[in-house]
């Protein structure tokens, strides 16, 4: 029979800098379907398994244009547009009145597409994911460092990669079920 | 440059981090104070009671809506009392938390690590008591959603020139971004717990929570730049809200509330007590919960320095505006400045010059900075002293304006004072049910702390 | 370890874009009921003590609105008759008719009948019935077909919004006076021009723009200004 | 015609239009349903019972005291309030089902929707203001003065204005009752016979009729014709406020009780002794105030110069020139001073220091304008100084010019006192067999000294008859209490000061089905005519004899008073000087002056809120009555406002608050008449100190020897003006008011435009009304103001502004839409006075729009500064930004939302406000609205002066102008380029539309030194 189709081979650290460096390595074997997984943000990580740019900066802008320009609009439409009304002599159009409230759009659009951005690009929530099935990932939170080449990498094959992870020092290597 | 653990030569300050701790030994202690430590009867007794004191509001705001505004001392002219001084002090308190999870990790203070989190839950809940009021102190409560702009069958619109609008947007914003940013600095913590715990009804709850995470580094990269991005966005934000609630009264023409001056020293009272605040609640914490390891001298003096400078820049805010309304030769203003002084309410206005400008200066002193019970108890009354400054300004301000004929007094009632102590109840049970079901410090923050964290490159 | 299930994804994903949809919705719903028939009463008929029928008196016999509303025109009551006025005719006219004998019944007794009022608007608000009608509002304006409503109900929603579109624009509503009682009138158009002191009209905007002068009506501004209708 | 649009009315008064839901068949029913005493005890009980107040204790643990104060008298009527204010004035609420109710027969005159106006006549103390009465579909609603009427002119009284909250009174008695049982009229008739049937044996010596002061002619003629019918029956007259002294003077003085009228627009000096001749309840107030006024005109250069010597401040002495503070029993040595200064026998007399140099200013000031100058003596000053006044008046050839004589008003000027007493010694000796108590409340005000209540209590008299608006005092121990029509309700007629007779005609049939005093003397007249109108009608029938009786009835109907029915001048010649009256005081023995209290005279009105509420022209004191001190004497003393004091007089004993009064003279006291009142209604009883037991037959105006001592402990005053003073403390004086004498005026009579700012001094562009037909606008001419509050009360009838009681008012939380504030400068003891009425300044660059988050409060195209109620939120930012604090806010539901009666006083035209919002001064744009529309239905411009506000239109002297300020021919328009125009705080760049003419005050130079 053949055995399970598997996700990925999971490799263990201990320090930041060795799954840095694994990570690093990794890359430059070739693989290009990985991921690294650690309790806390490391740059070099993200680097080093070749993720560079992402998208939430330009999410954010684009937002935070969205909210200042309906902010005012939605001011400047009340009171010129829709119903114009004399207060206290001032004109329709008294912009220097509508400021306020277009800065606090302008934020709040900003922020939640900074947030919502975040989310959706990280596919999250997503509560399954194949990496829980391995039951030492748990401590992933806590204080190891994990290595993931996926099976669907064109270089994965089961024998070989396991090899290859050992070779990178990895305290313990075990199979992802899918 | 220096690790937070340790401590610069020469320089005899307590480190932000208590040496000996390692990634394994923070989360343990950390997530233990949620799922490990057993229910103590101090906590079930301290939210028991903040509990029943919460009742005020409930119980004032019942007999508020069958009775109407008339219950509470406002009055003409003094229309805005207690709600107002309330709703600016609560909001005041909130910056703080901003302060230190957004400012502070713009520049780069790793102090802040280990106090943002529950300074940010504080800031949620002291924003949320503020939003009580403007509620309340409404003549009809129930039609406050006319002052969103909604599509609406009288084609009719709010009042884009009110600074009440402004406030009902800079608040309302103010709040939603505090939110969010809380809740995605909570999502790796969360995960953490999930995995901590063996009891599976709290690992599915924190489970859904923590929507998955699995620190991937993909995803902390993205996490990373949209963290610092609203760090980026709620600074401005910090400073525009206060800044707009002191448009409540520098716009209006009452002598007393038109001030050009109102907006910074508004910011900087509201980071005075906010400030105040969080060391109230850090004292006691990092002593019942034993977490003067993450929570270290370090953190109590730095805050003492910031409510210190803080301090300042109010006392000089004091000191403008009398300046300004002697300067200025209006003779309404002049005559507030007088009244202050030797009207009515002049005992109030010196116990504010005392607790908020004399009493503090003794911050000034190295033992005092870094003892917490006099942090406790100076906080304390900086707390006291902050209130009565929006006591003044709104109230005393009110009793005297333009025309002598319709000069009148303010005394706040019952009610008034049992909305003001409900509050502070609902403000302390929420902060019990934090520190109890969330992780109070954030973990994955201090981790990065450790010298551990570094990366070195070979 | 894993704690949910491979749809667990699926289903949070989804229930957070129910969620959002759920919450829209709900607003949405609560606005259009605002402007449902339901709260304004819009084209329902109320019950009345005696199913008096428009369409029989005005398009049937073809009594004048006047007959009955007698103040219409210098009030800002239009006036609802009294039973006398009813009586007027029905003395003679189906004397007998089981269905009027509420209305006899008051005569004979000099108890009022009690109707249900059906254009009916909010007490904070100040509307006259004589500036209207003699700045060119025809009656079917703002009460619709009254002569093919066999049972009374209004035919607007009477709500701010519906008065300020007038109050906006009059252009697109006034008529000349002598139309004003006119139920039948049509808007001038392509197909039905109309004459006014020597000019035609085939649109109604231009005509409107005319009648604005003509009979002077106030700024839109003016008509605007909330103590118009609140006092 | 009217009576028989009263028998529709009878048929039914029917309200169609929506704003009017509530007609009044269905609301007399509800009335019946719960009888008269039942309906406000259960009703009381709900407020006032131990169960209700223990129940709200339970609820509300902590607001126990709220509940128990006067707002929530009607405690849980007021939730239901609330909960229906929410239904009506939110968005968000469905419409409700409402029903419409046609006539059955419509009268001729009726338009619905349209207002009608109606003659009348308020008559006090026997004078009649004419009126005219505004009615909506034959409910009376506002009360105008009659501006065809020489007596009124368009202006009116407070007490007039306030009449058509009376008749709408649920207090008011519903049903006649016998021992205190209900009853009916025609039972009373039927238990009537038989005793009429004895006194007729007997002559009616057992019959005695006691009522008010009556000027009314057919009364009278019932009086002759009862007294014809019963020789020795005897008719008594007894009003605590008479004018007893006023008669007596003149009866020593010409042998004959005449009446003396003045012409105060023909005075260049006017002296007043203790006169306070412009406020209301002082016989032709309301024209002598529109005559003083003209003459107050530093423009026209006519300017009148006043002097006032009074023994408690008054509105009149505020207005003075010169005024001096002296004890009253002081005033007449002065006046005899004045007449030997004059030199005229009869005088002399020493004057006590201070008082000479007033004195020989005065005499110099009156002998050079011989002949146009009026000296004039307050009703309470003995009859030597009247007799005195007239002595001078004679001698400088006033007589004629500018003070006259005529017959009478009273039709029956006995002296007051002396026929009470009559009465009493009757009673006592067991004369009396049938006693009828009309209109009046002896028991309540009699002088405790002569004892009427025991002598009614103790006394035998088997038929005991009490007619009156309320179940009263007097009305417990009578056995018959007969319901009295109010005036509104009622026929009659009645003489104004000048004699003119006014035909008072009902506006509404009796609400409780009333009788009025015409019907119960028709009784023992023996007239058989079942109605009022037909007594009134018929004696006129036998005066104005002819053919053209029908239209000479329909034009005095119309007109509202009896073509040349007014007095003519009758000469007549002084007997020789007074006897001296006052033995002399001393002057440290410590005097005690009675006067009628401002707001509700002599208690009659002591259950009307506006009244109770209205702040007094002085001390703007509401709901209360204190004893008025001098600050000196209260320093002597060591008492502050609000101590208590007992007051020891013959060997009765009071506890009262007192009141420091600025300008009261030195050992001397005044209190107030009226309070106290044991039955009077929800609203009067227990309301204030009752001083009628301190007040003795003998001395019923002022009398020395009274002790006062500390009584320990204090009682709230509510006053709606705690600052009566423009001087800050730190020294700044604030120019709210500004005021100059004349010749500096005249040096500088710019003075007024100082802090003006130029119109470009804004950021904005500002608004163009100029564009506008009409812009409003408002001035108010200081000078011209005599303090006389009838704008607040006019405000209030016509706004449906609310009554909050006195715990809200000392809160600071009256609804006055319109204050009066009353200012005073420099020495304490004797200061000068001003009166400034603030209603909203409708400013252009409102401060209050700016703030309010709603956009409830904009600005209209023609400049006002409208005010949506139904909008408001209730943030009260706007009221906080109102520089003027003109701004009202309904910190409760004040609005009484359930008793039918006062839902028919309401006026239709403005919204009822709810709980929770905030209301203001609209400059009655209900009546701009209503002027618009008919001026453009008829396709024309408003004309000026077509158009007036309520404070307008009730002002006697005239102060208020209001109109289109984009026609520059406007009286308004020309007020405001006055140079004494100016804004309040101006300096704020609000751009009031309501602007001030500064006061400009005439002293005599020789004293200014």
């Amino acid at each position: 029979m053949r055995p399970e189709p598997i996700f990925g081979m999971m490799a263990e650290f201990d320090t930041p800098t060795d799954v840095v460096v694994a990570a690093q390595r990794t890359t430059e074997a070739g693989y290009i379907r990985i991921d690294a997984y650690s309790p806390f943000p490391i740059e070099e990580l993200a680097e080093a398994i070749g993720f560079h740019k992402n998208g939430v900066a330009l999410i954010t802008l684009i937002g935070g244009i969205l909210g200042m320009c309906g902010g005012f609009m939605l001011q400047w439409w009340i009171n010129t547009i829709s119903y114009p009304v004399n207060i206290g002599g001032r004109p329709p159009n008294s912009w220097p009145a509508f400021i306020p409230v277009t800065f606090e759009m302008t934020i709040l659009f900003a922020g939640l597409s900074a947030v919502f951005g975040m989310l959706v690009l990280n596919g999250l929530p997503m509560p399954y994911h194949p990496v829980f099935n391995v039951p030492r990932f748990e401590l992933v939170t806590k204080d190891k460092f994990f290595l993931v080449i996926f099976s669907s990498d064109p270089r994965f094959d089961t024998i070989k990669t396991r090899a290859f992870l050992e070779g990178l020092g990895a305290k313990s290597i075990s199979e992802v079920p899918s | 440059m220096v690790r937070p653990t340790e401590v610069e030569e020469g320089e005899d300050k307590a480190p932000v981090l208590a040496p000996g701790h390692s990634f394994a030994s923070i989360t343990d202690k950390i997530s233990g104070l949620v799922l490990k430590r057993p229910l103590h009867l101090g906590w079930v007794a301290g939210f028991f009671v903040s509990f029943m004191v919460m009742q005020g509001v409930l119980f004032g705001a019942t007999y508020l809506f069958v009775k109407g505004v008339g219950i509470w001392g406002v009055n003409i002219p003094i229309g805005w009392g207690f709600a107002i001084v309330n709703f600016v002090w609560w909001i005041g308190i909130g910056h703080a938390g901003t302060l230190i999870s957004a400012i502070l990790l713009l520049l780069r203070q790793s102090w802040r690590n280990s106090i943002n989190r529950f300074a940010e839950a504080m800031t949620l809940f002291a924003v949320a008591q503020a939003g009580v009021f403007p509620l309340l102190h409404l003549g009809r409560p129930w039609v406050f959603y006319w002052l969103f702009p909604y599509p609406n069958t009288m084609g009719y619109w709010p009042n884009f020139r009110s600074p009440l609008v402004w406030d009902v947007f800079a608040v309302s914003t103010y709040f939603t971004i505090s939110l969010v940013f809380w809740f995605i600095g909570l999502i790796p913590d969360l995960a953490s717990l999930r995995d901590r715990t063996d009891n599976s009804f709290i690992r599915f709850t924190y489970g859904m929570l923590a929507m998955g995470w699995r620190g991937s580094a993909r995803h902390w990269a993205r996490f990373e730049t949209a963290y610092l991005l609203l760090a980026g966005l709620a600074t401005p934000l910090v400073l525009s809200v206060h800044t707009v609630v002191s448009f409540d009264f520098a716009i209006g023409i009452v002598p007393g509330w038109h001030t050009t001056i109102f907006p910074p020293y508004f910011v900087a009272g509201a980071i005075y007590s906010g400030f105040a605040m969080v060391l109230v609640l850090a004292i006691p914490i990092r002593k019942f919960y034993g977490v003067k390891d993450f929570i270290t001298d370090r953190h109590l003096e730095n805050s003492a320095m910031v409510m210190l400078a803080t301090g300042l820049i109010v006392a000089y805010g004091y000191g403008m505006e009398a300046f300004m309304n002697w300067y200025g030769g209006n003779p309404y203003e002049n005559y507030l400045r007088w009244a202050r002084l030797h009207g009515p309410y002049a005992p109030w206005y010196l116990a504010l010059l005392f607790f908020n400008i004399f009493l503090p200066q003794i911050l000034w002193i190295r033992r005092i900075r870094t003892n917490p019970v006099w942090l406790f108890l100076i906080s304390m009354d900086v707390l006291v002293g902050m209130w009565l400054e929006r006591f003044i300004i709104v109230v005393v301000s009110l009793t005297r304006d333009f025309t002598n004929s319709a000069w009148g007094m303010y005394y706040p009632t019952r009610w008034d004072w049992a909305v003001l102590m409900g509050t502070l109840g609902m403000f302390c049970a929420l902060m019990f049910l934090f520190v109890r079901l969330l992780p109070m410090i954030s973990i994955f923050e201090l981790n990065t702390l450790l010298p551990e964290a570094e990366v070195k490159h070979k | 370890m894993q704690i949910f299930h491979r749809s667990a994804n699926t289903i949070s994903k989804a229930t957070i874009i129910a969620a959002v949809f759920l919450v829209g919705g709900l607003l949405w719903a609560t606005i259009q009921l605002q402007r449902s028939p339901y709260v304004t009463y819009e084209k329902v008929a109320r019950p009345q003590p005696v199913p008096f029928s428009h369409q029989h008196h005005v398009s049937g016999v073809g009594i004048d609105c006047r007959y009955c509303h007698t103040s219409v025109e210098t009030s800002d009551f239009a006036g609802i008759p009294p039973t006398r006025t009813c009586m007027n005719c029905h003395s003679q006219i189906w004397a007998g008719a089981p269905m009027l004998e509420p209305v006899r019944e008051s005569f004979r007794t000099g108890k009022s009948l009690v109707w249900n009022r059906v254009n009916d608007l909010p007490d904070f608000v100040y509307f006259d019935h004589s500036i209207h009608i003699n700045k060119g509002v025809g009656c079917a304006t703002c009460h619709g077909p009254v002569d093919r409503m066999p049972l009374m109900y209004n035919y607007a929603s009477l709500q701010m919004e519906w008065c300020l579109d007038c109050h906006r624009s009059p252009d697109k509503y006034l008529r000349p006076r002598e139309e004003v009682f006119n139920m039948r009138y049509e808007q001038p158009s392509g197909q039905k021009p109309m004459l006014m002191d020597g000019k035609v009209y085939t649109d109604q905007r231009s005509l409107g723009t005319d009648l604005i002068k003509k009979y002077n009506l106030r700024t839109v501004a003016d008509i605007t200004s909330c103590s118009t209708c609140h006092r | 015609m009217m009576e028989e649009k009263n028998r529709k009315q009878h048929v039914e008064a029917v309200c169609p239009s929506k704003k009017d839901k509530l007609d009044l068949e269905t609301a007399r029913a509800r009335i019946a349903e719960t009888k008269g005493p039942e309906y406000w005890r259960s009703l009381e009980e709900l407020a006032g019972s131990t169960e209700f107040q223990e129940m709200m204790h339970r609820e509300f643990p902590k607001g126990a005291s709220e509940w128990a104060d006067s707002v929530s008298r009607r405690g849980f009527m007021k939730l239901m309030g609330a909960s229906l204010a929410m239904a009506g004035m939110t968005a968000c609420t469905k419409q409700p089902l409402e029903p419409i109710v046609p006539y059955v027969q419509q009268p001729e005159e009726v338009v619905p929707g349209r207002p009608m106006f109606f003659a009348s006549a308020f008559s006090l103390g026997g004078y009649a203001s004419p009126v005219l009465v505004e009615s909506h579909l034959y409910r009376p609603t506002k009360v105008e003065g009659n501006d065809k009427h020489p007596a009124s002119m368009g202006g009116t009284d407070v007490f007039a204005q306030a009449s058509v909250l009376d008749m709408y009174d649920p207090d008011r008695s519903q049903n006649v009752t016998y021992r205190g049982e209900l009853s009916t009229w025609g039972e009373f008739m039927v238990a009537m016979r038989d005793p009429l049937i004895a006194q007729n044996a007997a002559n009616g010596a057992g019959i005695r009729i006691l009522t008010g002061t009556v000027s009314s002619p057919t009364l009278a003629d019932q009086f002759a014709q009862i007294r014809s019918r019963y020789p020795e029956a005897k008719w008594h007259v007894y009003e605590p406020v008479n004018r007893d002294n006023v008669i007596a003077g003149a009866q020593m003085a010409f042998g004959q009780p005449v009446e003396t009228t003045y012409k105060f627009d023909a005075a260049d000096v006017i002296v007043s002794l203790d006169a306070d001749f412009l406020y209301a309840g002082f016989p032709g107030t309301t024209r002598y105030a529109r005559d003083f006024a003209k003459r107050r005109n530093p423009d026209a250069g006519n300017m009148s110069r006043m002097y006032v010597i009074e023994s408690t401040p008054s509105s009149t002495g505020a207005k003075a020139d010169h005024h001096l503070p002296v004890r009253a029993s002081d005033i007449e040595p002065f006046a005899r001073a004045l007449v030997s200064g004059l030199g005229s026998a009869g005088g002399g007399g020493s004057l006590k220091g201070g008082q000479q140099k007033y004195l020989d200013a005065i005499v110099k000031d009156l002998q050079s304008h011989r002949g146009s100058s009026v000296v004039i003596a307050g009703d309470h000053q003995p009859p030597a100084v009247h007799v005195l006044v007239h002595a001078i008046n004679q001698s400088l050839g006033n007589v004629g010019k500018t003070v006259f004589y005529t017959e009478p008003v009273n039709a029956n000027p006995i002296n007051q006192t002396d026929s009470l007493k009559d009465l009493i010694a009757d009673m006592r000796a067991g004369k009396v067999q049938m006693l009828v108590i009309a209109g009046v409340n002896p028991l309540y005000d009699a002088p405790p000294d002569l004892g009427f209540a025991d002598a009614l209590k103790s006394s035998n008299i088997p038929l005991r008859v009490h007619l009156g608006l309320y179940q009263d005092e007097t009305s417990q121990y009578c056995h018959w209490h007969i319901n009295e029509a109010h005036y509104l309700e009622s026929w009659g007629d009645a003489r104004a000061y000048d004699g003119t007779v006014s035909i008072v005609q009902p506006l509404i049939a009796p609400l409780y089905g009333g009788k009025s005093v015409y019907e119960l003397m028709a009784l023992f007249a023996g007239q058989t005519e079942a109605t009022g109108h037909g007594h009134v009608q018929n004696y006129w029938r036998s005066k104005h004899t002819g053919a053209d009786f029908d239209a000479f009835w329909r034009k005095s109907l119309h007109d509202g008073w009896i073509e040349g029915s007014t007095f003519e001048p009758k000469s007549v010649t002084a007997k020789g000087a007074a006897a001296s009256s006052a033995t002399s005081q001393n002057d440290n023995s410590i005097e005690i002056n009675f006067r009628r209290d401002p707001s509700i005279y002599d208690g009659r009105f002591s259950n009307n809120g506006w009244l109770q509420e209205l702040p007094k022209p002085m001390t703007k004191m509401t709901w209360d009555n204190p004893l008025l001190m001098g600050p000196a004497m209260a320093e002597r003393m060591g008492v502050k406002t609000q101590d208590l004091v007992r007051l020891e007089l013959n060997g009765k004993n009071l506890t009262v608050p007192v009141w420091i009064q600025a300008g009261h003279p030195d050992y001397s006291v005044t209190c107030f008449l009226g309070y106290g009142r044991a039955r009077a209604g929800r609203v009067g009883t227990g309301a204030g100190f009752d001083m009628y037991p301190l007040r003795f037959s003998a001395t019923p105006w002022f009398t020395t020897g009274v002790k006062i001592s500390k009584a320990g402990g204090t009682y709230l005053l509510a006053s709606t003006q705690g600052y009566q003073t423009m001087e800050t403390q730190d020294g700044d004086n604030r120019p709210l008011v500004r005021t100059r004498s004349l010749d500096e005026y005249q040096k500088e009579p710019n003075f007024a435009q100082e802090g003006n700012p130029p119109p470009e001094l804004t950021l904005y562009p500002g608004y163009d009304y100029a564009k506008e037909p009409y812009a409003w606008g408002m001035t108010i001419d200081l000078n011209a103001c005599v303090g006389c509050n009838n704008c607040i009360l006019a405000c209030q009838s016509e706004n449906n502004i609310p009554i909050v009681g006195k715990e809200q008012v000392n809160k600071g939380r009256h609804m006055h839409w319109l204050r009066v504030d009353a200012y005073y400068q420099g020495d304490r003891d004797n200061p000068k006075a001003y009166f400034q009425p603030v209603p909203c300044m409708q400013c252009e660059n409102a401060p209050c729009e700016l703030v309010c988050p709603v956009g409830a409060t904009t600005h209209s195209s023609e400049g006002l500064n409208d005010m949506v109620y139904n909008r408001c939120v209730g943030t009260r930012y706007c009221s906080n930004n109102c520089p003027y604090k003109v701004r009202r806010f309904n910190f409760f539901l004040f609005q009484d939302w359930e008793t039918p009666q006062f839902k028919m006083m309401r006026n239709p035209d403005v919204t009822v406000r709810s709980r929770g919002v905030m209301e203001k001064c609209t400059y009655c744009v209900q009546r701009i609205n209503h002027h618009r529309i008919d001026s453009e239905v008829a396709g024309r411009k408003i004309a000026d002066g077509e158009l007036q506000t309520a404070c307008q239109q009730s002002c006697p002297a005239n102060a208020i102008s209001f109109g289109n300020i984009n026609d520059k021919n406007s009286q308004v328009s020309k007020q405001k380029s006055n140079q004494r125009n100016y804004g309040l705080l101006q300096d704020l760049n609000t751009r009031p539309r309501t602007t001030y003419l500064a006061e400009i005050r005439n002293p005599n130079p020789e004293l200014e030194a």
